[in-house]
């Protein structure tokens, strides 16, 4: 049909979109779904369980059947509700879950077989063969459910996310939410005012009622442009508020570009978390619809849509409609759409007493009880005085009182509380703390009630805040209260719904209730009640007072039901933030990040960080080629490893070394000033937890090291430690990490290579500066740096720091300098290999499940002191334990030895029971020539020589190992003292 | 009533005028034998397998709400057995073992769907990790392989290969790892308790413990008082809260974790997938919605519900791993209380109180845990002796340093 | 004076500028940076001259400025002084304190608006949960910012700085861009 | 959430990283007789309760201070937040 007259579209200008690959036109202002309709499209969609034909039920964000598959290709967006798609020229949309046409569709075969799935019937069958429910049944369900489809590509839109904060958001912008943004805006408050649609008005501008003397949208028009004046108020339009969550907190969704073909540079939508000290919700209410057979006919929908697509958006689904009510609302539909000239078949009212409020037959005391018309509505049944007559009509609207829209209220779990009078659910008083609501979504629906309710409510709120509010002048308006009679369903044989979208109709509801699955909860999930994309906004209470009809007590007593976030879908786009792929988390890059790079090093993720993991050369083919070449190189010249991951902090003041003797388990009071001493760290429950080094460079100053992965909560644990359990000790700490590049240079080589570069007048001889000595020295002519002689790899080895812009120079001059020494730049993996070799304990074998004990450090535990997890680590179970940091060999050298194999005693049985322990760590080693490995083994200590079998299974493999001490290199140390 | 497709069938045809209630709502009794407190999936469970595996009789189950209020209806239904520790593995295989036959035998569907479980690993350590778990797993008798990028891809190309943070390396994979209708194991429990003369009493919460002599004499309710000979307490969350009516301080803190789904989508996601580097793990409903979850909110909480900041974490997380999920919709958020214990592992032991039983710390993993949970409570119901694979689930563990510490973040509930 | 060259925390010879809009960003790695603590029992001490700010503020003066970082600490910058050793400076005007060198710790961007407080206002929305209005000219805090710690300085109205540790300066640049570009 | 810092006002709880108990303050002697059981309860045992409970959060996106806030576990109202330092020397009988 044509456009009827008036309405907020713009005439002058069209928009060409297409639906099922059919082209048509709306203008800006339109929807979707307004736009569908004003091209004679009835049927959208089709339900979940039955792929029953249907239409719109509503015009806004609760619709459940108009759900389209919007734009394509990477865009595609399934089950967008075409009641909120903004339209904009080029729009693509595909109706969805069917195979075949919207109006052919296979599965609708589901429909005749409707008898057989009923509510929970799926619970009672598909049993037999066991077999069959995964490679039959479960196939074809999961193919047959689901609605729209994801397009399988990444999102190409941006993302972002924002933080705000005010005093008061203003939920919802109609009738309610403007008055109390305009109250509180001129309060000078600092203010937000958010609105889900593009336009802000609500209902008022599906309304025709005046304003004062003008039209609404005139009185709103004037309300924008105050608004727009004020700098303390911020409207946001587009904006959905989804949650409420604590203290204030509110989630919400900006569509900054839903509305554009393409967002052009900006993000798609922005995350905003709002926290505000107050908020008004004034969301406005939901229309009920009343249950009959066949009520779910395509044209079948709510009065008030039915009034707004013709007031707002000049369409109606039909040129003659009838209207089934059961208060004075209904009317209001009649009478609007008779005003522009669309034929009123007829007002059904249930009320006995119910009067024409205009031009058009009226039928008291009357029900619909039944609906013709597959694919569009043709004709309905009326029931009245005992008699019963089918009326043609194109279209119907229900109208069976309002639900207030309170779902952010129950956010908190807040149960709503019922209204006698308004025959509904209002928002409890013991919602979300600051959230007051207003208007519609607090039963208070008049024009006038909604103006006056939002002020008040706004001005509730400042005056909690201490902040005077003026109420400000409000227009007259229309204060009629509709009282809906109680009617939930109208009684009959067929099939009459209740939840739409998933296939819920009386029937089920009886159903459940004879099988006892009568408590709400119960009801919902044996039926899928409420669980559709509408989350049950059209649905829920009708529900619930047909099981209270069926348990005989009162619709409260029967249950309420309450929401949980969010209000309506958000894309997991726009909740993920934009912080994709590679950005999903900052990169931490070492100070020699860059030179690595340009030598061509290979990086890996180290936690936080990217680390060179090695530096392969021109003619290297394999990882392994390159890594033996660093480790071998290092351990005959001199190798360099940029080692500024480890976590630094600085420790000082009077109690320093007292603190640190607390923290780790041996002893740190004792070092002496110059020196570097290994510590472990125990937690609490008596578990190595991160190791490192403690230097002291002063009476009162050390740093301590961290490994790279615990940094972060070892320097929490340290002020934990500081201010809660010793807050009367003097010390202070601080994080260094970032400030110093730390460069590891071992070898035999690396004092030489060092001498080069160490400033003249410092003495790092071997007796000047012995194996765990420290000092702050100047390098390179001047340069500030800390020297630490120790050694992760075995060899001869030292890190030099320096301030960090350095690293990358000082990285190339040891490069360059140390050349006819030797000099290789190492990564992870020679650092790897090499402290396997030696024996060192690494994350692997500090994986938080391995006690002091077992790491061979049992005695490092000092007895003479109180340290954090001492006194755990003696516990029973802990003592009993066994197993032993031990090295592995293969009897085989070309045997593999895999981390992560099982442990056992030669030629036993395998099982858990028998299980001796596992390889922790594995790599080649060039020194030996063959794998090696460490781990951990039940009396591994008692057990050198001993051949035992390595089991990983996984790969099908059994090698023979000999246990042999951690210490593949150098066991007696003497390359370290050298 | 016997459920079958026949019976459906008929139903249908005579107008379902002959289905039955699913279970009795019958009023307490002065006294039972067995008082199970909590009508959760574990509670239902217990009385199920004591009075069909040990032939109890006299068991009532006290539910507070309704059945299956707690967390057997608010989680995201996966059922796995793939833990590395001694501990722990050998029960979740058990579970496993109870899974795969539990709809023939209590006669419901509860649609067990073994899809796989497939635990992505980003790092050699995390392999290497992963790889002593899939052994544990085999040589526990448990099913498991480990996956390389390549094989990965070709079970779910739709992750992101190409320009990830956390690039994936590999995936440790449980083939008969995969999801399960929760309510529907509630339900299934609850009728094949029923039917075996258990009654299921809802809307009856205790408010006490009756002890006499250091002996569980009874229970105070909200219907009264019920003499019990034995008292087995299953309530997760609400652990802390019960047990401390019988003067209990426990190793285990209340926490919220949230799970979320997103609105239906035909199928994208063949089983469960987990990230490795970040908080995510996804399945997809029959219905088609996305299941999927994180981390804990990690503060101690009874509230149910939970707050923005994980669910943008999770959220994150999975745009990181599978960026072509991004156009879908989340539609629905619920939280749940988790009983976190210490070392993340659960508790299924005798009290200090003769005759009162405690089955609790099943953090965020109690879902998967239950057919085995309500197995092995039973058999310490009835036999006063642990069962063999939950040897080590004692309260004294932890006082005693025999934690069972699976992520090995020690005594951190929020961490586990 | 060394003879090895110093980068920037961006890898690069010269410090990073760039023009967004009314907004102009740009690396400042000429400051020095220290920790100042203050030890058990030691009162606050006027290091160069300059008040310590109290919580949440950040003060110029005397050629130093300085902000709160914590209880009983504080950050020092002194600009144009990052290659010399100016922690040990400090440490000779603030006795009885604990000094921590930072210079290289953080990276400094300053940002810069052409017009007025509103682009930097609505930059800050974008990046930071602070309560913008509350953060006005003097106001500093430690916060996070898409997974990175973040020291915030308002200098002035127009005038913001965003500081982050060395490591992660790459990281936080393209933040900045990125937000930037979408403000347009 | 919002955390009331005692020195910077409400911040968003997402700057702080939670550790529990506050109890977790009043650390046994390890030296003292019967420390392993002490201990064995400073680890390990928690009241948990449904209602107030008394609970260390750290600003690590902030200040570095240890709190010590009291908020509902039911209804996650905060009721206070103070230093954790002032706490523990007020517990050693310390000047806070």
């Amino acid at each position: 049909m044509t456009r009827l007259s008036g309405g907020l579209i713009d005439r002058s200008r069209s928009l060409s979109f297409t639906f099922d690959g059919r082209t048509f036109s709306g203008h800006p202002g339109d929807t979707l779904a307004s736009a569908l309709l004003a091209n004679n499209v009835r049927l959208m969609g089709r339900s979940f369980k039955y792929h029953r034909p249907r239409g719109l039920i509503a015009a806004g964000s609760e619709e459940p059947n108009a759900l389209v598959e919007l734009r394509s290709g990477a865009r595609l967006e399934p089950n967008t509700r075409a009641t909120v798609a903004e339209l904009y020229d080029g729009l693509s949309a595909r109706s969805q879950n069917r195979i075949g046409s919207l109006s052919f569709d296979l599965l609708a075969m589901n429909d005749l077989l409707s008898p057989f799935f009923a509510a929970g019937f799926y619970y009672k069958t598909f049993m037999w063969p066991r077999a069959f429910w995964e490679k039959l049944y479960e196939p074809a369900i999961r193919r047959a459910a689901g609605l729209g489809s994801l397009s399988m590509q990444a999102d190409p839109d941006a993302y972002d996310k924002g933080f705000l904060h005010c005093d008061l958001l203003v939920i919802g912008g109609g009738a309610a939410g403007l008055a109390a943004a305009l109250t509180a805006a001129r309060s000078g408050a600092q203010v937000i005012l958010a609105d889900e649609d593009f336009r802000l008005g609500g209902r008022l501008l599906a309304e025709t009622h005046l304003l004062g003397d003008e039209p609404a949208t005139e009185w709103v028009a004037g309300v924008e442009e105050e608004l727009a004046s004020l700098p303390n108020l911020r409207i946001m339009r587009r904006t959905t508020v989804f949650g409420a969550f604590d203290h204030g907190i509110y989630g919400a969704v900006e569509r900054v570009a839903d509305h554009l073909p393409e967002p052009g540079g900006k993000p798609r939508q922005t995350l905003w978390r709002i926290t505000a000290k107050r908020a008004v919700l004034a969301a406005g209410a939901i229309e009920r619809h009343i249950p009959f057979a066949n009520n779910d006919r395509p044209g079948i929908m709510l009065a008030g849509a039915m009034r707004a697509f013709a007031n707002r958006w000049a369409v109606s689904p039909a040129e003659r409609v009838a209207i089934f009510t059961n208060n004075d609302d209904g009317h209001r539909t009649a009478i609007d759409l008779a005003a522009k000239g669309i034929e009123i078949a007829g007002v059904i009212d249930s009320r006995t007493d119910a009067k024409a409020l205009g031009d058009y037959p009226i039928f008291a005391g009357g029900l619909v009880s039944n609906a013709k018309g597959r694919l569009g509505l043709t004709k309905i049944e009326v029931r009245q005085n005992g008699r019963s007559q089918w009326i043609d009509c194109g279209a119907l609207g229900i109208s069976g009182g309002w639900n207030p829209n309170l779902h952010l209220a129950s956010h908190h779990r807040g149960r709503p509380v019922w209204d006698e009078t308004l025959q509904s659910f209002v928002p409890a008083k013991d919602g979300p703390p600051g959230l007051i609501a207003a208007g519609a979504a607090n039963g208070q629906g008049s024009t006038a009630a909604a103006l006056r309710s939002g002020a008040e409510a706004a001005a509730q709120a400042l005056a909690e805040l201490d902040l005077k509010a003026m109420m400000p002048e409000l227009p007259q308006a229309e204060d009629a209260v509709s009282k809906p009679q109680a009617l939930w369903h109208v009684p009959g044989k067929g099939r009459a719904w209740v939840d739409f979208q998933n296939d819920v109709t009386v029937k089920d509801i009886k159903l459940a209730h004879q099988e006892n699955m009568r408590p709400v909860e119960h009801l919902k999930r044996w039926t899928t009640l409420g669980m559709a994309t509408d989350q049950g906004k059209t649905a829920n209470v009708t529900a619930l007072a047909v099981m209270s009809e069926l348990t005989g007590k009162s619709i409260p007593e029967t249950g309420t039901t309450i929401f949980r976030p969010p209000y309506t879908g958000v894309s997991l786009s726009v909740l993920g933030g934009g912080n994709t792929a590679e950005h999903f988390r900052p990169r931490r890059l070492t100070p020699t990040h860059h030179w690595a790079k340009s030598q061509g090093a290979v990086f890996v993720e180290v936690g936080p960080w990217m680390r060179a993991q090695y530096f392969p050369r021109p003619g290297e083919t394999h990882w392994r080629e390159t890594v033996d070449r660093e480790v071998l190189a290092t351990r005959k010249g001199v190798g360099i490893c940029d080692v500024t991951t480890l976590g630094k902090v600085d420790v000082q003041g009077a109690d320093a070394g007292e603190f640190l003797n607390r923290l780790y388990c041996n002893g740190m009071k004792t070092l002496k000033v110059g020196m570097v001493r290994y510590g472990l760290m125990l937690r609490e429950d008596g578990i190595a937890w991160d190791d490192g080094t403690c230097a002291r460079l002063a009476e009162d100053h050390y740093v301590v090291t961290t490994t790279t992965a615990q940094a972060g909560p070892v320097y929490r644990h340290m002020e934990f430690a500081r201010q809660c359990l010793w807050p009367d000790m003097d010390v202070q700490l601080i994080s260094t990490t970032d400030a110093w590049a730390q460069i590891a240079v071992a070898g035999p080589n690396a004092r030489r290579l060092l001498e080069r570069i160490v400033d003249e007048g410092f003495n790092i001889s071997n007796e000047a500066f012995p194996f765990m000595a420290c000092a702050s020295l100047t390098i390179c002519g001047g340069l500030r740096a800390r020297l630490f002689r120790i050694s992760f790899s075995g060899e001869l080895a030292y890190e030099v720091a320096v301030p960090a812009r350095f690293g990358h120079a000082l990285m190339q001059r040891l490069v360059k300098t140390g050349k006819d020494l030797g000099a290789t730049p190492y990564g992870t993996e020679a650092l790897g290999v090499m402290r396997i070799e030696k024996g060192h304990a690494a994350g692997n074998e500090l994986n938080g499940q391995t006690s002091p004990q077992m790491l061979g450090m049992g005695r490092m535990v000092s007895t003479k002191k109180d340290s954090i997890g001492a006194v755990m680590s003696r516990r029973e179970g802990l003592a009993a334990e066994t197993r032993r940091l031990v090295g592995l060999q293969p009897v085989d050298p070309a045997q593999p030895v895999v981390a992560g194999a099982h442990l056992f005693t030669e030629g036993a049985a395998q099982s858990m029971a028998t299980d001796q322990g596992w390889i922790s760590s594995a790599g080649y080693s060039p020194h030996i020539g063959a794998h090696i490995g460490l781990g951990f083994l039940a009396h591994g200590d008692e057990r050198i020589g001993e051949v035992i079998t390595a089991a990983n299974p996984l790969d099908g493999q059994q090698v023979a190992l000999r246990v042999v001490s951690a210490h593949f290199v150098d066991p007696d140390g003497g390359r370290l003292r050298d | 009533m016997h459920f079958s497709g026949f019976r459906v069938i008929k139903e249908a045809l005579t107008g379902h005028k002959g289905w039955k209630p699913l279970w009795r709502n019958p009023d307490p009794q002065p006294s039972y034998d067995y008082v199970i407190i909590g009508g959760g999936g574990h509670g239902l469970a217990t009385a199920y397998y004591l009075a069909r595996t040990f032939g109890q009789a006299r068991i009532a189950v006290l539910e507070k709400g309704w059945l299956g209020q707690g967390n057997i209806g608010r989680n995201t239904t996966i059922i796995r057995s793939n833990y590395l520790l001694p501990g722990n593995e050998p029960f979740y295989e058990f579970s496993m073992k109870l899974w795969e036959g539990l709809e023939q035998e209590f006669n419901f569907n509860a649609m067990i769907s073994q899809r796989g479980v497939l635990n992505l690993y980003h790092s050699d350590a995390q392999r290497d990790a992963f790889r002593r778990r899939g052994n544990a797993m085999l040589l526990a008798g448990a099913d498991a392989e480990l996956l390389d990028t390549a094989g990965v891809r070709a079970m779910a190309p739709f992750l992101n290969f190409d320009n990830a943070r956390f690039p994936i390396k590999g995936g440790l994979l449980q083939r008969r790892g995969g999801t399960v209708r929760h309510d529907g194991v509630a339900w299934g429990y609850a009728r094949g308790a029923d039917r075996r003369g258990v009654d299921l009493i809802q809307n009856c919460e205790v408010t006490g413990f009756r002890i006499e002599d250091g002996r569980i004499r009874g229970v105070e309710t909200s219907r009264g008082y019920i003499g019990a000979k034995k008292v087995g307490v299953a309530v997760a969350g609400s652990t802390g809260r019960v047990m401390q009516m019988a003067g209990m301080r426990l190793p285990i803190e209340s926490h919220v974790l949230q799970a979320f789904v997103t609105e239906g989508l035909k199928p994208v996601i063949p089983g469960v997938i987990t990230f490795g580097a970040g908080h995510f793990y996804v399945s997809q409903s029959d219905k088609g919605g996305l299941v999927f979850g994180g981390d804990i909110d990690g503060y101690n909480s009874y509230a149910q519900r939970g707050n923005l900041p994980v669910v943008e974490d999770v959220a994150e997380g999975g745009m990181a791993l599978m960026p072509m999920i991004g156009r879908a919709r989340l539609l629905r958020s619920w939280g749940g209380i988790m009983d976190m214990s210490m070392d993340g592992s659960p508790i299924i032991d005798r009290t200090h109180v003769e005759g009162l039983y405690l089955n609790a710390g099943w953090c965020y993993g109690g879902f998967k845990a239950t057919p085995a949970s309500g197995y092995a409570f039973a058999h310490l119901l009835a036999r006063d002796a642990p069962h063999d694979t939950a040897r080590g689930y004692r309260l004294d563990r932890f006082a005693r340093g025999h934690v069972i510490d699976e992520k090995g973040v020690g005594a951190a509930p929020n961490l586990h | 004076m060394t003879d090895l060259t110093p980068i920037t925390a961006l890898g690069a010879d010269k410090p990073a500028k760039q023009q967004f809009g009314p907004l102009r960003i740009s690396e400042n790695p000429a400051a020095a940076l220290a920790s100042l603590a203050l030890r058990r029992g030691a009162s606050r001490p006027m290091p160069m001259g300059l008040e310590l700010p109290g919580p949440g503020k950040w003060a110029a003066g005397h050629g130093v400025a300085a902000f709160w970082t914590g209880p009983d600490q504080w950050m020092i910058e002194a600009e144009n002084r990052a290659i010399e050793d100016f922690a040990a400076d400090l440490t000779a005007h603030a006795a009885g304190c604990s000094i921590t060198e930072q210079t290289d710790g953080w990276t400094v961007f300053e940002i810069v608006s052409e017009s007025g407080d509103a682009p930097i206002r609505a930059m800050m929305e974008k990046l930071v949960n602070l309560d913008v209005a509350a953060f006005g000219p003097g106001s500093a805090t430690r916060t996070g910012l898409h997974h990175m710690s973040v020291f915030l300085i308002r200098r002035s109205g127009d005038r913001l700085a965003i500081m982050t540790m060395r490591s992660t300066a790459s990281e936080l640049w393209h933040v900045l861009e990125e937000t930037a570009k979408g403000l347009g | 959430m919002l955390i009331p810092h005692p020195l910077l006002g409400l911040r968003d709880a997402q700057e702080f990283t939670y550790l529990g108990d506050a109890r977790l303050i009043e650390r046994p002697d390890g030296m003292a007789e019967g420390a392993e059981a002490a201990f064995a309860d400073y680890v390990y045992l928690r009241d948990n309760p449904a209602g107030v409970h008394r609970e260390l959060w750290f600003h690590e996106q902030g200040d570095r201070s240890w709190l010590v806030v009291t908020r509902d576990t039911v209804t996650h109202e905060i009721l206070g937040a103070e230093l954790a330092r002032d706490v523990a020397l007020r517990g050693k009988g310390g000047a806070a």
